[in-house]
Order: C-alpha cells, then structure tokens, then sequence
C-alpha cells in the first residue's frame, strides 16, 4: 500500500562536501519498506524544482516512525535538500518499486558505487537476519567518498575499493579480488553507476549467478502514471518505477 | 451543498473533475491513493491499434513550472486493453473514456470500431493532437482538413459519445473547434501538450531522445485558458479543460473561460491525491460563492 | 579568453547578449545597475508612427513561472523618439536597434524612413508579432501572406539591418520564417509572447483589462528553444533568440539550439543586472569548454 | 542612485494575525529613503512567486543597516514573507519612485488606511524635522487594525477612527470631526484604499489645498522598464513606478 504523506526534517547530516543523509520524521505511522524500494520526496521551497525526487529508502524505522535518504548533490533538487532545516515540512510518496529478492542462506555478493550505497545497509540487514551470508564492496573514487559505519561492519563483511588507492584496494570495484580469482558468491546486487552494473553482470553471467541491479531513470510520477522511467528489456520498455528498479539483469536488453 | 452535475454532450458526469489521458494510467496505479470511483470521468491512455513499444529513453525533461514528455503512446493495442485492462477497470462507477490516437484515418477508424462494442466505456476522446509520434498524431489536429477527415470518419462508425482533443500547436484553435463540431462531435477537450525543446548545456544535446516533446504543467495554463475561452466563443458544444491544473482555483479558471468540465493531468504526478482536493475545493468554492450548480459557472466570466 | 563577437547578418555584435523590446525601456532605466555599453545591443520599445497611449490599466499578470502582459506598445511616436530620445542614448557604445510596430503596412514604411536617417540607429527590428493591438500586429505575422507583404514594403524602404520578430502563435513558424527571408530580411527573432489569459477566480473577471495578454518568462522556454531550432533549420540568416532566458546556462541553450544572439526580456524585471551575468557566465562556459568562439557553438547542439 | 542588493532578516514582528513589520540588515550601506518611496522586495523560497512585491518603505536607518516594510498578508507573496526566518536573504531593488514633498512649516494631515500606514511614520518625523506641524489619522475596521507605537506620538498629533468604533472616532477617516468642522491644513499626504484617498482628494479641493496620494498599481519591475504600472492622469498614461507613486490628486483624471 503505497501513501503520500507529511514528514518532518529532523536533521541533515553532511558525510562530505556533496553528500548527505536527510532523516525525516512521519507524521502517520510509518510503512515497513523493503530493501530497493524508493520513495518520490517533495523538494519544498525551490522555484526551480517542479517534480519530486526519486529516492531509494537509506532506512525505515517504523518504530521510531523515521524514514532517512542517503543522497548526493547533483544539481538544484538535491542542493535544496541538503540545506533543509530541522522541523520543514517534506511530503513523501512511498513505498514505491520492487526490491531486492531476500535470499535466506549462502554468500551473496552486495555492491555499491556512489550513492548506490543507499539501499545496501538496509538489504545486507534483511539478507544477514534471512540466514544469508552478505559481503560488500563499497566503491569510490577516493576516500572521501567511503563513509561507512559500524553499522555496515556489524552485519556484512566490508570491503572498499577506490580510484586513487587512498582506502581498500586501489581501483574500480570490479578490480577487487572478490570478483576475480576469489569470486565465491551466490548472487550478486548491485546498485550504482551504470558501467559498474553492467561489468558486474558480465561477471554475474559469466560465474553462472543472478545479479540483481537497481536502475535509475528520469522518472514524472514514480507509480506507473506517466510511462516516462522505461528501459529496454528482453520483453520490450518496462516502467524502471513499478518493474523495478530492481532487475535481474538478464532480463535487460543491451546489458 | 452545491450540485456538481455536469453533462457535456450527453455524457452526464457526477462532477466535473476528470483526469487528463497519460497521466492517470488506467485508473489502479490511483487505487492506493484515492477512490477513484469519486471521479467526475477518467480517460485512460493513448491507445492505438497496434500494440506500441513508445519512444526511447530518455522520455521526459523537468522544465520550469511544467515538463516535456515523449512518451509516444505506448501502449499494448486496443485488443489487449478490451480483453485484459477494460475487465479489471469496468468496476469503477466513473465514465472511462479511451484516449484513440492513430498515425492513419483507417486505424483511428478500427480502434474506434473495437471500442464501440465495449459496454462500459460511455465514450472516446479522440485524439488528433499528440505531438509525440513521427507520423499522424498532432498533424491531423494541425490543419482544418485532416482535422475533417479523421473526425468524419471515426463518427460514422462511434455511435456513443465523441469528444476530440484539440493541439494547441495552430495559429487558430477556434478554426479546427468548428470544423470538428461541424462533423459532429459531442464535445471538445484541450489543450493538448506543446511543443518544446529541452537542452543540456553542458552534453550539448537534447534532454528527450526524440529531440522534442510535450510541454505540460502551470507554465502552459495562461495559454491554455486563452484558448478554451476562444474555443468556448467559436463553437456551441461543450468544451473539457485542461493543461496546468494544479487545485481547485485553477479549475475554477477553466470553468469561468468556458470549459463544462476539466482534466487533471501533470498534477497527478506530484500529489496522486490531487483530483480529489480539486473536487473538494470547487465545492468549497461554490457554497462560499453561492452558487447552486457547477454550470452556472460555465463561461461565467465577465469580460466588460 | 573566449571571442564573443558574433555577426548576425551583417551587424557586428561585441557579444550576443541583446535587450528584448519593452523590458529595458531605452536604456537609461538601467544606467544605475549596469553599464549598457556592455551589451552586444539593446533594443528598445515598440516604436509607432504616432503616439499611443497603450492599453487600460491592469496590464499585467504574474502567472506560474512567468507573466502576462498588454501594455499594447505605449510610446510617443517616432518623431518623438528621433527628437527627444534618440540624441539622449545615441551615447551608448552598443548597438541600439528601433523595435518597428504598427497597425498598417504603410505606417510601417513611413516608421522605418524615419528611422534610416538616424544614423546612430544600425537596423531596425520589425515586429509583425506584437499580441496586444487590436489592429496589425501579430495579424502581421500569423500569415506568409501578411508577413511576406509588410517584410516586402520595410525592404524597399529600409536600408540597414532588417531584423524580423516572428510570432510563436502560430502552426508552424519555419514557414513565416522562410516567406521573410525570401523577401531579404537580414536577420530573425524569436519569440515575441504566446497569447495567455488570467483570471483571477474570486472576481470572475480577467486580470487583464485587454482580456488577452502576452505570456513570457522561464515557462515559454521550451517553447521558444522548439522554435528557434526549427527555424534554424528552415533558413540561412542568423537568428536572434528569446523567450524566458534568466541566467547564461538558458542562453548557451538557445545558442547550442541555433541562435546567433540572444535577448534577455522579463529577466531584467526580477534582476536589472542580469544582462551582465549572463554575459560574465557565456564567457565563463566558453572557456570552461575550450570554445574559443561564440560563433563556434552555434546550433551546436549534437542530435543524433 | 537605485540599487539592487542583498539583505538578511533580522526580524518579523507579527502586529496581528495578517500584518507584520519585516526589518532586513543590508549587506552594503544602507541608502537614505525618502517619504514614499517604495523597493521591489524578493520572496525568497516559493514556487509560486515570479516577481518581486512592491512594498513602501516603512523605516529606514542608515546608521544601523536597516530598513524595514510594513506588511499585509493578501496573497502567496506576502504569506511568504511573514514566515521569513531571521538570516535569510532577500534581495531589494530600492529606493524607487518619487516621494511625498517636504513642506517646512504649516500644519499638514497624514491619513492612512490599512497598510497606507506604512510610509506615514516616515513622513511624519521628516515633516516635523523639517519644521512643518503633523497631524495623523489612522483608519481601520476595528482596533485590531491599529498599531501605533510611542514613536508616532512622538511625531505626530495622532488620530484613530474604526470602523465598529472599537477604538477612537466611530466611522471611515472622512467621518472624522478634522476633516469637517474642524479642517485646518495646509495639505494632505495620503496613502491607503483607491476609495479612501479619492474621498480625501475631493476634501482638497474643496478646501483649496493639495492632496498627495500614494498609489499603488500592479507592477512587473518598478523602475520603468515596463510600463505596465500606468495610471491615467491628465496628460495621459504615466507609470506609477517612476513618475510615482505619489501624485497631486489633481493631476489624476477621475479622481
Ligand atoms: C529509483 C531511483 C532511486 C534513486 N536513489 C537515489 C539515492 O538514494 N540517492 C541519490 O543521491 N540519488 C538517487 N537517485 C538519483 C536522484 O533521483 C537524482 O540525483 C536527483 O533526482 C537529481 O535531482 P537534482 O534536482 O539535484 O538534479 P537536476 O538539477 O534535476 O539535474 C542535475 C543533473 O543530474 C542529472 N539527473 C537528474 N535526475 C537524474 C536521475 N534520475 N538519474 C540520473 N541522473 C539524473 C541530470 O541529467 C543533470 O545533469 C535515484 C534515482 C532513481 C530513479
Ligand atoms: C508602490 C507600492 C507600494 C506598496 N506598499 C505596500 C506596503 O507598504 N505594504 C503592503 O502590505 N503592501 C504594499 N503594496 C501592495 C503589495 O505590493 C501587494 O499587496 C503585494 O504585491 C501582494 O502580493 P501577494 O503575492 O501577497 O498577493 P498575490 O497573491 O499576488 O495577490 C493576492 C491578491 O492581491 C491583489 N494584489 C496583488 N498585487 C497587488 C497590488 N500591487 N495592488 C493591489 N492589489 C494587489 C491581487 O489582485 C489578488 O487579488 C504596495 C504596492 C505598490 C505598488
Ligand atoms: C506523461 C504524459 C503523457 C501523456 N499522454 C497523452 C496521451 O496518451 N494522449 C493524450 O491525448 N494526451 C496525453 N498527454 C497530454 C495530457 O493528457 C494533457 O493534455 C496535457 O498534459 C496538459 O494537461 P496538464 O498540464 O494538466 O498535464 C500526456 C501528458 C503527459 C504529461
Ligand atoms: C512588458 C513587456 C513589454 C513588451 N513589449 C514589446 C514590444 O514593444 N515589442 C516587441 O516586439 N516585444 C515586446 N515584448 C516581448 C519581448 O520583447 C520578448 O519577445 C518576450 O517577452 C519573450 O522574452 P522573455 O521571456 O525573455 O521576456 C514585451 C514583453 C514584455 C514582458
Ligand atoms: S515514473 Fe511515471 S511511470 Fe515510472
Ligand atoms: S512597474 Fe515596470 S514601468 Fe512601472
């Protein structure tokens, strides 16, 4: 059951020049969200913005009935965000999408790029509390962009991989040894860059695993309305916002 | 409380809110959100004769107080939605109109021959204003001839309600509004989307892969307001409304210009609840203005 | 550095960042926030054969993202302009182009001799475009027939530079576009307004005393960037753009899309410095791009 | 010398439920204002405004970096700027227009109504400075319209009238005793409803003294750029935004 509804700021927490996590407080309980699913969030106060932004669930405590987003600076929607003050009002339209499939046992491989890392702390929680086994790899170009917690360690395997070498294994994601010679994964996810994506599905494809990515797109609605958010999968254009934004990725065209 | 009745040509709807083709789906995607049996009408998507795969991604472009879109009438085909989407949509109590559009007369033809049989859809908005499609589409709406031709064509075989959806895109909309009432149909809906361009400065290319799209949303209502309100002076049937609905003031505008009825469109996308507020907010408006039924206000506007 | 000149059409501009008619006065309004000898050219009001005291008050609306006007080209005449206003900016190192309206093509004619003896006064802008007269103006330039005849007689009388303004209420304005280079226009641009109306719903009445007004601003943009790519594509003279550009990143879009020059309109209301950021910011793009001309960027705007 | 420039607000001091006095800090020197001149004031943060708001200039001190407007919420600009937070920025085009003439000496009658009130104070202090002997008729519906500080006082000869006689003299401003039996100015200043100063200009001339009114008008820039602001005056269409906002009633036709 999807709703559109107020919360309220309770803070930004700036992780680097361009990043933050905005936690926001629900003025009606909150809904459980699954791991992938996103939300289209009001940008309030900017003449420039007209639509919402989409944005994958960071973490749902429906306890505490707060719903927090971990986003990048990109342009004026997200700009506005991150200078949002404690107690301004944010209209939230979610749980929107599908999410990742919880697999109950075996390792499984969980791979951010940017903030692609948005949804892996809450995915590895649910697939570490199911019985899996989940290991991830945090990439970026230099140690600025890493911001892991202890959270992430306490319940994945953490690694780190990034451009100039100045955190984990210097290179690409792709180049870290647990996708060569240590590959040992049931399944990999991913969420990121599309280039990214798409290397790790060729090595998904190539171990013989699923690969589960989740895909960004323009998007007007978020909830199947307007047909705006399509890619091409091996079935013709599917709606990134309702059959996705998760896909295995051998249902995509051209991946 | 005020009586929000409204019929336009025939059509009796229970208000006068609708939804604008495209931007409501086919009327579950709304299930979650707000009842949609509440609404005055819904027109379900484009809808051709063949199935259609639509334009390539990008589809859509943010633009200032509105957006662009090129989704170009994606749909499954006007068999698929008679046998698999109109028997999970006939239970709304709400008059669904389809929105036919076509790129040849013969097609708009046999979409509208499939649609005649289907008992629970009280009518068509016969599409000849969609800009996103490369051939067809917005070119019948653009000259008085094929404006004829295609309206002519689809009347002699729809025998239930004709609304036909005008392009803003000409240098005279009245002119097309009377060539299309003259070949009978029974009402009129406008404005389609503009034409627009949107670019990236710093790719240097076009945001839609189709290079143009559709302008949508508040930035087009001035213009669309002018148009209902000349529509309304040229022709004698009834005129639906729509382009930059956002509440219940802007649809009051269009009621006052001259439009019977309005549709809800872009403002779906912000707020899935929106239609509703509008209805709740015209019937505000009419209790605290006195006035006793929606049509009073129809083309109420003083202009001297 | 980048090079800005840019020749549209045989006028030299130091850079491409021109004034709209009827949003910078002539000039001296901006003397206090700007130097206008800065800009590539400015041009001023509509210019009449005889004075006209514009349209009754209100003549403006703000709406979403823009806002309606009909001023209706309020002016003293061209005799007044050549007396009493002309020697009063000729003093600006830029050039200062006459923006030429009228309700008859031979009030046009007897304007444009006037103004081809003032020899501060380097071209003319012939707007064949203007919404808000009841007689002429956009009449003008809704019809290759009425736009070929008035470009027609200017030419013959006219020596300098002819720069037409072209409407956007129209179906397609290649075609105008084409018809007013054949007739040996040296430069187009576009757009003037598209024709809106306000209403303002508590009064039933049009927020305009005219009814109709002309919509600019940020929410045109889409529209205007359409228009100028396609008139790009339909002719050989240099073309000026305009329509809703409020900072330098909207003016590389209509350079990319096509235009050789730009004009800035309803921006200098919400910020009288704008002209000059816009211009600090094209020389700022340019060179964050490794463009060593304007000229180089042109319609640059990669399609396919 | 106009300028356009940025200001912070320092406060907004809520007189009642839909007026308010906004004072802004200014960035750069604060430019001396005039009686009746007016700035073309942003409303920073909502979509839905596009231009700026012409406002009166309530206060004005250029020792302190100040200026300040004396508002009434009627619509989505004015609603916005009374829930302006003190540091945020807000750019002012200023000081704009003519301004209400000085007299040196002779008693003079301010009358303002509703947020006519805003440049009276203002004037008042200049007036009295500059040797002439204010005297002030403050109009509203009921006593909830009227927030006369000790400052007027002290300016001022001041008068009341509402409308439900719920403070001062019962009736409009024209009802009261000054502007009949006991009518002994030099001139009237005045700023308020169309209605009201008309009414007074029509007492002006009767008494044989001028009236200065100060207009308002629907304005897209305010300093002449437009020429969307016109009134008609005997010599035609002039822009209330340059050639006013104050005129000499008998130069205005219908009045
Ligand atoms: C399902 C989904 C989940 C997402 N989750 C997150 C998340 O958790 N954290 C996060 O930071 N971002 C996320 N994004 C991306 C986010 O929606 C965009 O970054 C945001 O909309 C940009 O808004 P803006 O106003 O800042 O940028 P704009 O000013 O609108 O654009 C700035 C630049 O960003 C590009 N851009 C704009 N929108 C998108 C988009 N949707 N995808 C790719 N590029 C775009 C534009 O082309 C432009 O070049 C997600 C997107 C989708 C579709
Ligand atoms: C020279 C000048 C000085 C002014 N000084 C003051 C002042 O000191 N204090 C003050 O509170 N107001 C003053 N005003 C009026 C003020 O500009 C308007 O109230 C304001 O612009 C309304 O903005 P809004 O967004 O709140 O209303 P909107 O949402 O734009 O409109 C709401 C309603 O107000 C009406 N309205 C809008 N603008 C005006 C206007 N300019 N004149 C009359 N009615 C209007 C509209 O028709 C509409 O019905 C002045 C106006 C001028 C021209
Ligand atoms: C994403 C999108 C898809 C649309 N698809 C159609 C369509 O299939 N058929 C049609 O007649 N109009 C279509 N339209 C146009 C709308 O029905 C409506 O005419 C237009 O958007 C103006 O109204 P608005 O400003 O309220 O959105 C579409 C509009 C949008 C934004
Ligand atoms: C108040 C106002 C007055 C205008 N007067 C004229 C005019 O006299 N002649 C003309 O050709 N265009 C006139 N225009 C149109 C502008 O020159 C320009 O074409 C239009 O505003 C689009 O640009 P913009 O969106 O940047 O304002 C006027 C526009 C405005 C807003
Ligand atoms: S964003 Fe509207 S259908 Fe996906
Ligand atoms: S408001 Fe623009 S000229 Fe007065």
């Amino acid at each position: 059951m999807k709703k559109v509804t107020d919360f309220h700021v309770v803070e930004v927490q700036h992780l680097s020049h361009d990043t933050f996590i905005i936690v926001l407080q629900g003025t009606e309980p909150v809904i459980a969200v699954l791991p992938g699913q996103f939300a289209e969030v009001e940008v309030p106060g900017s003449p420039e913005v007209f639509l919402r932004r989409p944005l994958s669930v960071h973490g749902c405590d429906p306890v505490a009935g707060t719903i927090s987003f971990y986003v990048k600076v990109v342009g004026k929607g997200t700009a506005r965000m991150s200078e949002l003050l404690p107690g301004e009002k944010v209209s939230v339209i979610y749980p929107l999408g599908n999410h990742f499939t919880i697999l109950e046992e075996g390792r499984v491989l969980l791979v951010g790029g940017g903030t692609g890392v948005a949804p892996m702390l809450m995915l590895a929680n649910k697939l570490k509390k199911a019985g899996a086994e989940p290991v991830m790899i945090i990439g970026g170009r230099s140690a600025a962009d890493i911001h892991i917690s202890d959270a992430y360690h306490a319940v994945a395997e953490m690694h780190v991989t990034t451009e100039d070498g100045s955190l984990g294994v210097k290179g690409r994601v792709t180049d870290h040894p647990l996708l060569k010679e240590e590959f040992n994964f049931n399944r990999i996810y991913t969420c990121g860059p599309d280039p990214m994506m798409k290397a790790l599905s060729a090595i998904a494809r190539e171990k013989g695993v699923v690969c589960e990515a989740s895909l960004e797109n323009t998007m007007a609605c978020g909830f199947g309305a307007c047909l705006c958010c399509v890619v091409k999968t091996t079935d013709g254009h599917k709606c990134v916002c309702t059959e996705g934004p998760v896909f295995d990725t051998t249902y995509l065209e051209n991946w | 409380m005020a009586d929000l009745k409204i019929d336009i040509g025939g059509l009796l709807l229970k208000n006068p809110v609708m939804t604008a083709s495209g931007t409501f789906g086919y009327g579950p995607e709304f299930d979650d959100f707000i009842n949609v049996s509440d609404l005055g009408g819904i027109v379900v998507k484009g809808t051709t004769l063949e199935h259609r795969e639509g334009n390539k991604y990008p589809r859509m472009a943010e633009t200032p107080a509105g957006m662009l879109n090129s989704v170009g009438l994606q749909n499954k085909g006007v068999d698929y939605f008679a046998k698999h989407i109109y028997p999970a949509i006939s239970h709304y109590d709400t008059h669904i109109l389809v929105n036919v559009s076509g790129s040849r007369v013969e097609d708009y033809v046999k979409v509208c021959e499939v649609l005649n049989e289907l008992e629970g859809i009280p009518g068509i908005e016969l599409n000849i204003s969609c800009p996103n499609v490369k051939e067809g589409g917005m070119a019948f709406g653009t000259s008085c001839p094929s404006a004829r031709e295609v309206t002519k064509a689809v009347r002699a075989v729809y025998h239930k309600h004709l609304m036909v959806k005008l392009s803003p895109n000409v240098t005279s909309i009245a002119e097309i509004a009377k060539v299309v009432e003259d070949e009978g149909a029974d009402s009129l809906s406008l404005i389609n989307t503009l034409l627009g361009i949107a670019i990236n400065a710093e790719t240097r290319r076009p945001v839609l892969s189709t290079i143009t799209g559709g302008l949508s949303g508040p930035a087009i209502k001035p213009i669309a307001l002018r148009m209902v309100w000349q529509v309304a002076n040229a022709v004698k049937i009834p005129i639906v409304g729509m382009g930059g609905i956002m509440n219940a003031t802007d649809a009051i505008e269009f009621i006052l210009a001259g439009a019977s009825a309005i549709q809800v469109g872009t403002a779906n996308f912000l707020d899935p609840t929106v239609t509703i507020k509008i209805l709740r907010g015209i019937e505000e408006y009419l209790d605290r203005h006195n006035v006793a039924t929606v049509k009073e206000l129809v083309g109420a506007m003083e202009c001297c």
